[in-house]
């Protein structure tokens, strides 16, 4: 079966041997031929030696989602021969390197076979093991370049710009491009049924991961304080912005506009962000699951003491150390209702880098104005795969909305200054930052305090204050991101689903429609939930809550917040640690569906 | 409430400082410590300093984290915003409002539950930092607010008020700072207002992070006889390896470079911390035998107290950053924010 | 208005000037009368100086409730005069220090003041300030011993017990109860309206706190090795097992069958009781909210590694530091779904000290049988509150059960030993102890593990474990201890609450039903839930659901693990900080049922 | 898989140890940490360890926290139980494990990153409560596992490889461990197997809480010149106090008490420590000297290596908790449960 610009192979190889750099030049080009094109890296915990994988998507109609299928794997693991051959789609391809005979656990029937010696042509060509190994990787993107049809100047250019002042470089790539390419052109059929054609479809798009967008998001938005500890997959994220402002952010004299501290555990960067944030920096932090239980209680402070805060928490598997480099969305309970006592925070679920962007600088605004810690909550899939997606755009009238800050004269003219009192009924109270003037001082603190920041223990005093807290938060639901929502002709079934689920649903709904089944359907964008969402689930005979997690936990939200019951809601759950795909939406769907034409 | 400003109204009675503010203007609301509390006295003492530095009170930032020791950040200068975080985090929220804002004098306020439990690891990394701060710990070797269990600090063989011995090393905060590079180091006692005094003042206008250990007795709990940490013990055990006089900037050249006087060392801002008749034996400056000469006495059952060490040319948390001059919180969003065209060029990168 | 043995009266006074021994003097006194007493102390979270309630409920119908109301204020704190005075019933007393004039702030038109010279006489009595102070609080005893009819003889009895070895002290004590109980005979008519008659109520009874009988349920369950960090109110909980463990498990030469670690704070205390329970001993940890908080990450490890753990939470008022000396039910979110990822405890609900002691053994009996970790959910109230409640027994038959442990002769017998097979089909795996057989050793982590304990990255191998985790969960909701129902003839409504607030509820039961009101009642005593309480929600028109948080949180477990949709359940929540009232609940009942007869 | 026992037919080839058993016995699964990495050389010689000392595999106890480095339990004593913990917690849990049977050998493998960041206060109390165990610390200077960040222990100066260099002092756990009190101390290279074995060794048999920094190089993140972690910058500056031998109990009394050998430490077991031609001016058990050794050096830029301090009076947890001799986990149910009627009458004073 033929099919052009509409396809998915996998790259099988060993971690540390410099496979990325080949993968990514491989997304690259197909990128810049204009087509659709996305990306998934399967990799290990590790440094060094363990099997790691790269899923490369090609999609005319711009489907991002994980491939429901593979056509071709790229197999130089022996360690996973087996596993990577069952991979293949009946009729698919199998690409190895034949320096060797062929290993029993590749010759599966039912597939084509394609040796290229990869290794023994690079032994011959290059000298040294390590150049060796890292050029038997562009071999075999050669060798794809013949067999898929990328265009080869695309590759030249590509490799010009990267080693413009590496001339040897550049030479062995050119030179292990062109030994996988003109073995596979002189061996085999070229192109193989499903192959490349030139498109027009990526001029107004970029290759980015969630967390360089969400680094840059930061940026823009002027934070200044950045206070972290290194863990997968929230690791990138700090490291991207601190490239960033050393790029955008260093005076001439080599002095810096903002302060990064690598903190000695979570606990103490959630309370650097706190304490900076609270003396009116825009501070954050970016952590993974371990360090979202590790900031419990600091979370609480802040909530309790009014202090704003934005964490990012990459999801990794949980629980505990889980698997921490592959997906999940477990993370969605811990952080809505973090901390002991009553509590409740705001979220943003970001499905893409481009919404990383825009919603890191969101995170700001709504933390500032509600004086409170706001989570953006991504996963591993959007933060450390490469997205296709739409060119990021500022607009430079944006101003930081910084909420109720009294300067030093509103501060001087007020009879006196309560920092707890809720003077427009909203729920949020002014505040007044150190420094800035000696009637503007209060007393910030995690224990029984009234309206104006008195200790106390006070029954009707301390409900004063957490009622207020309960009504801010109940105020921000119309305040976060709205829902995007999309329907159909007189669809009843609704999907609801969130984060980095959403390129597997929009395909889903697509297959669905074309199986007669037409779903509505709402991604969730923000806690706590807007009115619509609960609206949306009444409004709908049978409701799916498509999520990445054991415990339907964006469900358990649903049911809590909206009041609608339970099982009114079907979970579709996948919690391997895999990105979703949209054949698993489909499936669950259809066999679930009262009455669904299959 | 802390938020109430103080009546203008100026008692003629008092003393004044160059500010024309009265010490009134540097005290807090009510004590509810208990009468004879070690960490009152101390409250007292960072008040005169802040007086006599003539210090904007709202120009201060009193830290804290849990605990009687920490709850004193209300009895002082209520007109400085205070920070009263959750128990052995301190260091990490005061480090943020500094990385926040340099230009405010960071005060730190625990106690060596606070500091040496469950806080000991924000406490060793803060000091690695050299965070700008002072950062008081009110001493007094057991966890006073949950009434009276042994702390870290508690010496070996020092009983408890029911009789049991404590078994477990010390952890002392002077040799740990000592060890971990702290660039400014001193041990006081609540009970010893003129040493106490001074040794505030240069850790305020120290520039890094100063450590001053207060041994601060518990009257409720660990004030009796077999208790090392008693009002009495430290009385009698505790060696002053020398008087400091501290002298601001301010003052006239010569009380700052008086002839005759021993060891001096001039601090980032010019003023002089005077060591006064210091043994042959000691040199404030030498971390090592500092260490060794805390050892020395700690094994005849000495407690040393004094400022024991100080470096001018340690780098702070902002130097070693690189900041800038400014508070970043004074950073206008223009120089933040590289605006739209920087952002078209930087997409170009990313095909 | 007359009554006897039923009425209730609160004494203010300053912490830290010993009216602990004055009150807990009158609370035995009565209780050795016979007739049903209990006591609430309002302290604050100080060691000295500021102001302190003791509330004194006499209740010949056995109420052990807070009071509804107070008939009588022994007001010695004119720091709080004004609140102490308004508190007090139209038409009831006020019992004052006449040493000085009476203050205005006392001077309330509709009761009735009496004052006593406390103060003066004690002067003229004893010798030094101390005493003075000390015996003050003995004299208000013995003035309310005369105004109340307190037997003197069962005074005397309780100081002569008290005092066996202090003849001092016996003297003065004895001295201040005649100065009080003279004066008060001589100046008023004795005894007032509502006064105490001996009963014969209290045989079978003991006055006993919660954290005191949770100490002697872990000796009696033979833990022996227990981690804490000092916290308000879960500290005497350690205390009093290691005073238990200091009496009844040291040898004759002095050595201990039984460890305590003080730890550094409550991440390490969590991690020592992981590692003994790892190790096979019976291992705990008390503690409060923050605790729980900072206890998260291993919570999780303990979940995801199948390592049994008992955890304490004496809940305090939250959020963050909150009010350490105020009670609340507000820790349930956080510790249900404790930590990141998917993940659900076992937690038990005492609702009186008793509970606490027979819900102690069965804690650790529940985490070993299970493999996870368990949490015994008490307050400040039940935790620190002495009261009335039926003597302790023990079964001398009883043996834990300390679940699936392969001895060495067992492991020998196996081919081969892999930890997480699911054998039984319960979800719980047979482990095995460090030190026991070669064959036995297995890898504990909590990173992504197989069913051998082996590393794995497979999201299959992963699902494995994790479902298995679900399954053995679920399974854990019909071992907990069933839920307490009571039902009425044709009740329509249906009132579900937990733990502290039953002592209210079960008054308000009656006092409803007086009023015509039928309410069935269903106390929730483990978690996760029985089918049973989804069928009491299910069959009742109305339900209420009675708890000390704002968020409703008890509500909120029941909509996520019943599936009862939300709105089925009304919230009658009380969460400032004090133990619950019979009227609070009869009000919100009454006002909010449906054509209730009002 | 940890958990596969190994095959029965014995490798005649192999030499055994006096329980019969060859060093694969003490083996663990395939390592996977990256070629060259010092972590696995650190490895091989505590499988050399515990072979040599006869220790039969399961009475030992594998105890971690997160990192390379605490990957690597999985690579030795494959018949032990293990326990991955959760990053910079493994003191605890190890402190509980031993509480409750104190009859197991515990080696807990940490980090740089695992044991003076994330779990510097976990360490230093595990210290403090002398908890009976080896503490092997593989020091690398950079977070490997989280690919090269800066870990507390990089030296001012060092570089990253992108040529960043570190400004915050480092914190040395061996200067640590003998401020803090450890009774055992020490500091290897995982590059030196003549040194590390003896120490390992004498670490696995001391009654306390036996510190081992190993300086463990990063081959991926940390190995190239401007490191002071490198294998060349180890090799080139470690200074080696003297050569220790280890001499268990089972030898003949002659080996043990060997005449003209300079210093000997005997421990609690009567095996002894040698220490070979020790220079005049170094004592192992002189805490103080120690700690001014290690010091002076440093500032020649060198790096002491050895065992450093040793110290067989000190009480453990279990001495100074006085708990009874079994194991807290053989102690039968009625030994530990008070029974039926003592609660009666413990009930009638609750009354
Ligand atoms: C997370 C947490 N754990 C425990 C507590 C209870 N707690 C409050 S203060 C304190 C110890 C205080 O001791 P220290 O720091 O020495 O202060 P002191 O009262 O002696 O001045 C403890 C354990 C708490 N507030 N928070
Ligand atoms: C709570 C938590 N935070 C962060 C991480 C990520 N993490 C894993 S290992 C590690 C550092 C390891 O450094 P080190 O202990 O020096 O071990 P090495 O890899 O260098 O041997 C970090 C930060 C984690 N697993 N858990
Ligand atoms: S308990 Fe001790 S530390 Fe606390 S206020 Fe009283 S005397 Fe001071
Ligand atoms: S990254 Fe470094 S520490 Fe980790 S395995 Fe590789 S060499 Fe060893
Ligand atoms: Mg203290
Ligand atoms: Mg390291």
């Amino acid at each position: 079966m033929s099919s052009v610009n509409d396809f998915a192979f996998k790259i099988a190889t060993v971690n540390g041997t410099g496979s990325a750099s080949a993968n990514s030049l491989l997304m690259q080009s197909i990128f810049r031929m204009g087509i659709p094109v996305s990306g998934k890296n399967i990799f290990p915990s590790n440094i060094q030696g363990l099997p790691t994988w790269y899923e490369i998507r090609v999609s005319e109609h711009g489907y991002t989602a994980r491939p429901n299928e593979i056509d071709m794997v790229v197999a130089l693991n022996p360690a996973t021969y087996a596993r990577d051959v069952a991979n293949i789609r009946p009729g698919g391809y199998l690409l190895y390197d034949s320096s060797w005979p062929l290993d029993a656990a590749l010759a599966r029937p039912g597939i084509n076979i394609l040796g290229v010696p990869f290794g023994a042509m690079c032994v011959e060509a290059f000298q040294g093991d390590r150049p060796r190994t890292l050029m038997r990787n562009i071999a075999y993107a050669g060798a794809l370049a013949a067999l898929l049809d990328i265009d080869l100047m695309v590759i030249e250019a590509l490799l010009h710009e990267k080693f413009a002042r590496k001339k040897a470089l550049l030479d062995s790539n050119h030179k292990a491009i062109r030994l996988g390419y003109d073995y596979a052109k002189a061996n085999f059929a070229c192109p193989l049924p499903f192959h490349l054609k030139h498109m027009d479809a990526t001029r107004d798009y970029v290759l980015l991961d969630g967390n360089t967008a969400a680094a840059l998001g930061c940026l823009y938005a002027g934070a200044t304080v950045g206070a972290w500890y290194p863990i997968t997959p929230a690791t990138s994220l700090m490291e991207a912005f601190k490239d960033f402002c050393q790029r955008y952010r260093v005076d001439a004299d080599g002095r810096k506009r903002f302060c990064i501290v690598q903190a000695e555990d979570e606990l103490a960067a959630a309370g650097i962000v706190i304490g900076a944030s609270w003396a009116g920096a825009r501070s954050f932090t970016s952590t993974a699951g371990p360090g979202i239980s590790l900031m419990q209680e600091f979370i609480g402070l802040a909530y309790y003491a009014d202090v704003p805060a934005v964490f990012f928490d990459i999801q990794r598997t949980g629980p505990s150390t889980g698997m921490p480099t592959r997906t999940q969305q477990a993370d969605l309970l811990s952080i809505a209702y973090a901390s002991h006592g009553d509590t409740k925070h705001i979220a943003l679920f970001p499905a893409n880098p481009e919404e990383c962007f825009y919603m890191a600088t969101e995170a700001f605004d709504l933390a500032e104005r509600f004086q409170t810690p706001v989570f953006v909550v991504s996963d591993l899939d959007i933060g450390m795969n490469d997205w296709m997606c739409r060119r990021l755009t500022w607009d430079d009238n944006y101003r930081p909305d910084r909420g109720k800050v009294l300067s030093a004269e509103e501060v001087a003219a007020l009879p006196k200054f309560s920092r707890y009192v809720d003077v427009e009924g909203d729920g949020i109270a002014p505040r007044t930052l150190p420094g800035v003037h000696p009637k503007g001082a209060y007393f910030t603190r995690g224990s029984g305090h009234d309206r104006h920041g008195a200790y106390t223990e006070d029954a009707a005093a301390y409900r004063d204050v957490v009622d207020r807290l309960a009504k801010k938060l109940a105020l921000a639901a119309e305040a976060v991101p709205a829902p995007e929502i999309v329907t159909q002709p007189n669809a009843e079934i609704g999907i609801v689903s969130l984060g980095g689920c959403h390129a597997a649903v929009i395909e889903a709904l697509d297959r669905l429609r074309d199986q007669g089944v037409a779903c509505d359907y709402l991604r969730v964008r923000g806690f706590p939930f807007a009115a619509s969402i609960g609206e949306f689930l009444k409004s709908h005979s049978q409701v799916f809550v498509v999520e990445q997690n054991r415990d339907a936990q964006l469900r358990s939200l649903l049911t809590l917040e909206t009041g609608v019951a339970r099982d009114r809601m079907t979970p579709v759950l996948d919690y391997g640690g895999l990105p979703l795909t949209a054949e698993h939406v489909v499936r669950a769907v259809i066999s679930q569906t009262v009455g669904a034409a299959v | 409430m802390t938020s109430i400003t103080k009546p203008a109204v100026r008692h003629p009675g008092l003393e004044r400082n160059s500010l024309g503010l009265t010490k009134r203007d540097y005290e807090g609301s009510m004590s509810t410590l208990c009468a004879g509390c070690g960490h009152d006295s101390v409250t007292a003492a960072l008040i005169q300093a802040f007086f006599e530095l003539d210090i904007p009170p709202h120009r201060a930032a009193k830290m804290s984290g849990i605990g009687c020791s920490s709850k004193t950040t209300a009895y002082l200068l209520s007109q400085s915003h205070g920070f009263n975080s959750v128990h052995g985090r301190m260091p990490s929220v005061a480090t943020g409002a500094n990385a926040a804002n340099k230009d405010l004098h960071y005060i730190g306020i625990s106690g060596d539950g606070d500091s040496l439990s469950i806080g000991l690891g924000q406490l060793c990394h803060a000091i690695r930092r050299n965070v700008n701060m002072l950062y008081v710990l009110e001493n007094n070797g057991v966890y006073g607010l949950t009434k009276g269990q042994f702390s870290a600090s508690a010496d070996i063989g020092s009983t408890l008020k029911g009789g049991e011995p404590n078994a477990q090393p010390p952890i002392d905060p002077v040799l740990l700072a000592l060890n971990l590079g702290a660039t400014f180091v001193a041990r006081s006692f609540s009970g010893d207002k003129s040493q106490l005094v001074p040794i505030l003042k240069a850790g305020l206008l120290h520039k890094g992070f100063a450590l001053v250990d207060v041994i601060s007795p518990c009257v409720s709990f660990n004030d009796h006889d077999g208790s090392t940490k008693s009002y009495r013990y430290t009385r009698e055990h505790h060696v002053d390896i020398a008087p400091v006089d501290f002298v601001p900037l301010q003052s006239e050249i010569s009380a700052r470079t008086q002839p005759g006087s021993t060891t001096s060392v001039t601090m980032h801002d010019g003023s002089v911390v005077r060591f006064r008749s210091v043994g042959e034996d000691y040199d404030p400056t030498d971390r090592d035998g500092a260490y060794g000469f805390v050892r020395a006495h700690q094994a005849k059952g000495e407690v040393v107290t004094g400022l024991l060490y100080i470096e001018q040319s340690g780098a702070d948390m902002h130097a070693v950053s690189k900041t800038v001059e400014r508070p970043l919180v004074d950073l206008p969003f223009d120089e933040l924010c590289p605006g739209s065209a920087a952002l078209d060029d930087l997409m170009q990168e990313f095909r």
